[in-house]
């Protein structure tokens, strides 16, 4: 048992993206999706002004709306924690997808699998990784299960650069996640949408 | 006598007829060494390199790594060395 | 780009600001309809015995609403799996109700079909009316808690949305119940009761519907900018003009002129106003649903402390 | 191709290669998963000290360079003789034979009649060994930008101050750190993932930044003070806060700048050092109150400040002269050119002084050094302008005022590659000036042999875009020949040179065009014949380029087959000379840049064909030894590892760094001789100076006459030069973020204007003219307009990609007046109109 998680750390995250790029090729997703991404944001006003860079993923929350919303169980909750889809099982009514106050649930439309990023045909690389979907299924963050289950972090966390994403276990009272929120002023997102996130904030 | 490596690049290379060769040579100097080895032509390397007294401006000799000024053909060597001779490649590369 | 005051919808999922919902579309809206509105004509009709109402009714869910739906679904062939999770998913108990209701349905109106042959015996007939009757009301207003149940759509996140739906789906029932009694000529004696009902219907949701916004004017940020998205934004034409002016306001005088002048050539009229209202309604409900901003507190400021998992 | 693995593919499937990232110029360490003969995925060499695991954006996008489906997979030939663009150039699949068979007798014809009618334009920065390939052709040329937009001032500074070719703050030590226009730590610039890391490490212990730039930035976002600052003035923020430092609070770090430096040395009435006889270089000694030779003073004993008499003479120290010209340069004055309040300039000044703790030492590995946790740090947009020189030269000034050069905590160099700091002895008890460090200057000729006049630039950088003005205006400048030819290797000289349209009428004069490139390009759509070069993926090299804090070489290696029919660069060149004749001479020229003459046993034969692998395979057994040969390389990745502190910390021990910048006065009258005797006028020779001071660049002149914006470019970590715009999963990113979706402008002057985000706006430059969309934000200067890099690319094969062709270079002017008379760097700024041309919502 576990409850596996992420802290991300805002005074760290520079907003580069490379968490959104190294998810791209470890997934594989189509054109258009980002399981992992960054909302930027200005604010302030000149000259007090910032940007703000808020990187998300899926929060794989533990009261999770997704998982309750699947009229199939095709949406389920691993031992661990991670919130998953078994595609095989969806029909593709895209209730998670109105239910996740994230917007981390992703829809495979028809046709998304037929062409490679330009339009043209699959490249050697997307071949191999479509396969991982299926069309007119919902697919989702992983948190990387197929790295985590041979002990590895997840893609995202493995590159960021100024390891602003921190990867562990809310299980271990002297993990480093549990750490970090007892050091620092730590926050979810939407706590009003009563989800209970595993991935938490820390302030910039 | 003593004995240097002499590496000859590009037009000084075509002129010599060698790339590389273990020289052994009468005297001490760099100038004596340049006397020593002879060209295609049929006149030594002391001829094409240096005029006036100087290393001429588009030709280089680099001892050990390090270029030898114009002004110092007399420079002593002691043997063992490594002497680069080449025309100097202007516009190497940009930048 | 927003800055700070005004919040702008997002026009991808990498900008700061409110998300419209582009999953439920126009075949779910269409699917609602077709399910409200074939059980409220079919509720009505059975109420007052009307067997062509029945089957118009039935065939607007079993047909109109099960097609919209499987057309919607990514994988149809797949549809029996949605109804494997009744005790968690309004859509599982949807489809059981569906379920339900095309059997007891059929069997309520089928020895006016196929003759006496199929009549049920006294309690077998009732039990199956009775079970038609509920699921008929359970399609009605399920479709409410269908979107109500998602926290992530403040808009729709409201106990009055179930009822706002059965009324609509009252209202649809009863505005084309009539039609077909001026069509079929059937059912005469129950044409006075449905106009007044009608009327109710009319205000009744017209106050639901001012009180659902009134409720969200003063909800979470998402909730009010899809009330101004509706009163005063890009869907305030479909909002104000058909659902308000043309489904509500005209439908009503219509409804008095009608009465006023004894007049069943305007039924047709008042029942293309009405569930023209009714369709828009559900329509710019599922479009104007938005998503929460999602941010991190101002790098200058604090935010409050938060228990860990 | 059909789908092939139902699930996402386990790291352990496979096998993982080490190798080099190569997209962009400094090259990451990487690992790359390769399953059934498909590279699946390239991860951060966590091995490797320089990146640490880590990987940007533009790192994990690698997999979408090599698996482009518009790249150039086979040789190609026109078919239509018509060029421009947007006309297509009938691609016709060719055989090697064929295409090297052309090549070689269009070359070989320009060669045969005058080889330096052909124009070279390479921008492999990792490839850098194959830059000297045109210089064995025979022809000088280079026709692109290279690096001279960020590099063109900067790198020559570096080499003159301390030997180094770029320069860094020491991220382990340094407390307080102004940064400049300049990315490092947070976007762009110095090796991204690893400085990134460090910065943030940085920041997490406490350290303070404060970020100047005209646009709130992501190191200006993330920075604890944003201050906006108008574009090239960042010069007089900086010379304002030395004259806080220098008059106001007279804090500064005398020991360094006597011992170190040579600031105490006397200098003439005409701004000569003053020398003895012997020409020794005299200082004044306060103990017998006359000049001495340098080495004979102890340095408590020598005068920092001060003027002189001394036998009719009016000699002052190089300290005092720039004393004496920061008098001018108040924090008021400088604030009005700026528009930062003088209160700011005072403020973070004493915040410097106070953080750099001048007097403090700290021991390092059992050695004491000084400590200055302070640094300024700059780059790219800081220094880029027509007084690129003046601004290099006053941010090292400011931080040599609290000795932090090369010290603990302060401003570091960083060397080019393994070589580490150009360290010999130069003159006077000083580190010989190395402004130089790709390639010896050419000594000065007329008429000029290159089309980018680099024989006038004795310090300084290939000025690319002189090119126009040259081959353009031929009499002039005394060019006695026309080019002919192009040859465009991995570059893309049509976009990344100013004034477009002048380059574009160069393009029309070519008889003849080859590029070596891995796709299509504004540039390399109009040529004859199109030789298709191997990606990053499929090709050998060890590479060792700009890294800050560690030092060694990194191994590129093949990681797949390579796709379609491709030759490495390297060795399509090889076969180029060997066909035109000169293969002896390049191998000689391989010898000479690859450091084999050093150890001959690994001399190439000048007569023999060697592959890529043979000749990385004698680099590396050259640099490390034979027991580090190729295929220990390809076993292990890398011979990376931290510099160490001998490395670091003043590498040039006791020799001197300048102050006073003497040499380059004394090279600017060099040359003003020469070109004077040549009969060349109007020469900028005043950027020739020892000192920096204010004086208005041509671009603030131009706001007199009506251009009243301040136009400014900028890239963020998603991408570098010009081929990551077009890739479609970095291009999909970028795009999603409005600072890159069109013209910033501050939303108090859209309002003024009547523009609001949306709207169309057009930009009007003495050069030329843009257009785009207005993007209205609070986090721009309101006199500044802001085009990011990402809406610059005019032609683009990738369908997935939109052209955005707001194509910024065509608002610069490329001209010698635009130029940095000293260094050659270009101004990378421009004065603009702004008009609405249309609102937001109408088609245009």
């Amino acid at each position: 048992m576990a409850r596996l998680g992420m802290v991300i750390d805002l005074k760290r995250c520079v907003g580069c993206n490379s968490c959104t790029l190294s998810c791209k090729q470890e997934n594989g997703t189509p054109a258009g999706m980002h399981y992992a991404r960054v909302v930027t944001r200005e604010v302030g006003s000149y000259p007090q002004t910032r940007r703000t860079f808020l990187p998300l993923l899926c929060n794989h929350c533990e009261d999770a709306p997704c998982e309750k919303a699947c009229p199939t169980g095709a949406t389920y909750i691993r031992e661990d924690g991670i919130v998953m889809v078994a595609k095989e099982k969806c029909i593709g009514c895209r209730a998670c997808a109105v239910s996740c106050p994230y917007m981390n649930r992703h829809f495979i439309e028809k046709g998304f699998l037929e062409h490679g990023y330009a339009g043209g045909e699959l490249s050697p690389f997307e071949a191999v990784k479509f396969g991982a979907f299926e069309e007119g299924t919902m697919s989702k963050c992983t948190l990387c299960a197929h790295r985590v289950d041979e002990g590895l972090e997840p893609a995202c966390v493995t590159t960021c650069p100024t390891e602003a994403r921190i990867f562990g276990d809310w299980d271990e009272p002297e993990g480093k996640l549990q750490k970090l929120v007892r050091e620092r002023n730590s926050w979810t997102l939407l706590p009003e949408c009563k989800t209970r996130p595993k991935v938490f904030y820390l302030d910039a | 006598m003593p004995e240097v490596r002499v590496i000859a690049l590009g037009e000084v290379r075509r002129q010599v007829g060698f790339s590389q060769r273990e020289i052994s040579f009468e005297g001490a100097t760099v100038r004596e060494l340049l006397r020593s080895i002879a060209t295609k032509q049929g006149g030594s390397l002391e001829e094409l390199l240096v005029c006036e007294n100087r290393l001429r401006g588009d030709y280089a000799v680099v001892i050990e790594g390090l270029a030898l000024p114009a002004d110092q053909l007399e420079r002593r060597l002691e043997g063992g060395e490594n002497v680069v001779t080449m025309a100097v490649i202007r516009h190497l590369a940009g930048g | 780009m927003a800055t700070h005051g005004e919040i702008a919808i997002a026009p991808h999922r990498f900008a700061y600001g409110f998300y419209r919902q582009v999953w439920w579309n126009w075949l779910i809206g269409t699917a609602f309809f077709c399910g409200g509105l074939g059980a409220g004509l079919f509720l009505v009709s059975l109420a007052t015995g009307e067997p062509a109402g029945m089957i118009a009714g039935w065939l607007l869910v079993t047909v109109g609403k099960n097609t919209a739906h499987l057309f919607y679904l990514g994988r149809p062939e797949r549809f029996w799996r949605a109804a494997m999770r009744p005790d968690r998913s309004w859509i599982a108990r949807g489809i059981w109700a569906t379920g339900f209701f095309a059997v007891a349905g059929f069997l309520s109106f089928a020895p006016h079909v196929f003759g006496p042959a199929w009549q049920l015996s006294g309690a077998a007939g009732a039990a199956v009316q009775w079970v038609a009757a509920i699921s008929a009301l359970f399609i009605m207003f399920y479709d409410g808690f269908v979107m109500n149940s998602s926290g992530a759509i403040p808009f729709w996140n409201s106990a009055l949305l179930p009822l706002l739906v059965l009324m609509y789906a009252s209202l649809g029932g009863t505005t084309l119940s009539l039609l077909l009694r001026a069509v079929t000529g059937g059912g005469q004696e129950y044409m006075a009761w449905l106009g007044l009902q009608e009327k109710w219907l009319l205000g009744g949701n017209a106050a639901l519907l001012g009180a659902y916004l009134y409720r969200m004017s003063r909800w979470q940020p998402a909730a009010r900018e899809t009330v101004r998205l509706l009163v005063r934004g890009r869907f305030a034409w479909a909002f104000v003009g058909l659902v308000l002016a043309i489904g509500l306001g005209t439908t009503l005088l219509l409804t008095f002129a009608a009465e006023r002048f004894r007049s069943e050539a305007l039924l047709p009229v008042i029942a293309a106003c009405e569930l023209t209202g009714d369709f828009t309604l559900l329509i710019v409900w599922l479009k104007s649903g938005l998503f929460s901003p999602q941010t991190a507190p101002h790098p200058l400021s604090t935010s409050s402390k938060q228990e860990p998992a | 191709m059909a789908a092939t693995h139902s699930t996402p593919i386990a790291p352990s499937e496979g096998r993982w290669i080490p190798s080099t990232c190569g997209m962009c110029l400094h090259g990451c360490g990487i690992k790359v998963q390769v399953v059934d003969g498909v590279a699946v995925k390239i991860e951060g060499d966590a091995t490797n000290p320089d990146n640490l695991g880590k990987l940007c954006p533009k790192g994990n996008a690698g997999l979408a360079r090599l698996y482009d489906p518009t790249r150039v997979l086979y040789p190609m030939k026109r078919t239509n003789p018509e060029k421009g663009p947007g006309v297509d150039p009938g691609w016709e699949r060719i055989s090697w034979e064929e295409a090297y068979e052309t090549v070689a007798r269009e070359l070989g014809r320009v060669r045969g009649e005058d080889a330096r009618k052909l124009l070279c334009a390479i921008g492999d920065f990792q490839r850098i060994l194959l830059w000297g390939w045109p210089a064995v052709f025979g022809s000088p040329n280079f026709f692109t930008s290279l690096g001279n937009y960020c590099g063109g001032s900067y790198h020559p500074v570096n080499g003159s101050l301390d030997g180094s070719f770029a320069a860094i703050n020491d991220y382990e030590h340094c407390n307080y750190w102004i940064q400049i226009g300049s990315g490092d730590g947070f976007s762009s610039h110095l090796h991204l993932s690893g400085s990134s890391k460090r910065m943030a490490d940085t920041r997490m212990r406490g350290m303070k930044v404060i970020s100047l730039d005209p646009r709130c930035s992501i190191a200006s976002a993330k920075a604890d003070e944003w201050i906006p600052i108008l574009p090239g003035t960042d010069r007089a923020f900086v010379l304002g806060m030395a004259h806080v430092l220098v008059h106001e609070l007279r804090r500064y770090d005398r020991k360094f700048l006597r011992e170190h430096t040579n600031a105490p040395y006397l200098v003439d009435e005409k701004g000569f050092q003053f020398r003895d006889e012997q020409g020794h270089a005299l200082v004044w000694d306060l103990a017998v109150h006359e000049p001495r030779p340098w080495d004979k003073v102890a340095s408590d004993s020598m005068a920092l400040e001060g003027s002189y008499h001394y036998e009719g003479r009016e000699l002052r120290t190089g300290f005092q002269v720039w004393m004496d010209l920061l008098e001018s340069h108040s924090p008021e004055k400088m604030s009005e050119v700026t528009t930062v309040p003088a209160a700011t300039i005072r403020r973070i000044a004493r915040e410097f002084v106070d953080a750099a703790q001048i007097g403090a030492t700290v021991e390092i590995g059992g050695k004491m050094y000084p400590y200055r946790p302070a640094a300024l740090n700059y780059y790219r947009g800081s220094q880029s302008h027509a007084n690129g020189l003046f601004d290099n030269l006053t941010y090292k000034l400011f931080n040599m005022l609290v000795g932090n050069i090369d010290v603990p905590g302060g401003h570091l160099g960083v060397p080019l590659d393994h070589r580490g700091f150009f360290v010999s002895p130069g003159e006077d008890g000083m580190l010989k000036p190395e402004p130089h460090q790709l390639h010896p200057a050419p000594p000065f000729k007329y008429p000029p042999d290159s089309t980018h006049l680099m024989e006038w630039f004795p310090i300084g950088f290939d000025a690319g875009q002189l090119n126009a003005e040259t081959i353009l205006n031929p009499q002039r400048f005394g060019l006695e020949y026309q080019p002919e030819a192009m040859m465009l290797y991995h570059s893309n000289p049509w976009w990344n040179m100013p004034e477009t349209n002048k380059i574009e009428e160069i393009f029309r004069r070519m008889k003849f065009i080859v590029a070596i490139d891995i796709h299509l390009t504004e540039s390399t759509q109009w040529a004859d014949i199109f030789l298709p070069d191997r990606t990053f993926l499929e090709s050998t090299l060890l590479n060792c380029l700009e890294p800050p804090v560690v030092t060694g070489h990194s191994l590129r290696q093949p990681v797949v087959k390579p796709l379609g029919d491709t030759r490495d660069a390297y060795e399509i060149l090889t076969e180029l000379a060997q066909r035109m004749g000169f293969l002896d001479n390049w191998n000689d020229l391989l010898n000479l840049v690859c450091g084999f003459t050093a150890k001959p046993k690994n001399m190439l034969d000048p007569e023999k064909r060697y592959s890529a692998e043979e000749l990385f395979d004698r680099f590396a057994r050259n640099i490390y030894g034979d027991d580090h040969d190729l295929e220990w390389f390809r076993e292990h990745g890398h011979a990376v590892r931290h510099r160490t502190p001998e490395e670091t910390y003043m590498p040039y021990g006791k020799l001197r760094i300048p102050f006073y910048f003497e040499f380059i006065k004394r090279t600017g009258e060099q040359l003003r001789g020469n070109l004077e005797a040549a009969g060349v006028t109007g020469w900028p020779y005043e950027n020739y100076a020892p000192l920096p001071y204010w004086k208005n660049s041509p671009v603030i002149e131009d706001g007199r006459r009506g251009f009243d914006f301040y136009a400014i470019t900028f890239k963020e970590p998603l991408h570098t030069f010009a081929d990551t715009l077009v890739m479609p999963w970095l291009s999909e990113v970028s795009e999603k973020d409005p600072i890159h979706q069109g013209i910033l402008l501050n939303t108090a002057t859209g309002k003024g204007l009547g523009i609001a985000s949306g709207d169309w706006v057009r930009l009007t430059s003495p050069a030329g003219s843009i257009e785009g969309m207005a993007q209205c934000v609070e986090g721009i200067h309101p006199q500044v307009v802001g085009v990011s890099n990402a809406i610059t690319r005019e032609f683009v094969t990738n369908s997935g990609v939109r052209a955005k062709g707001s194509h910024f270079n065509r608002l610069l002017k490329g001209s010698l007046d635009y130029t940095d008379g000293a260094t050659g760097g270009l101004e990378s700024s421009a004065r603009v109109r702004v008009e609405k041309i249309a609102a937001a919502g109408w088609a245009h």
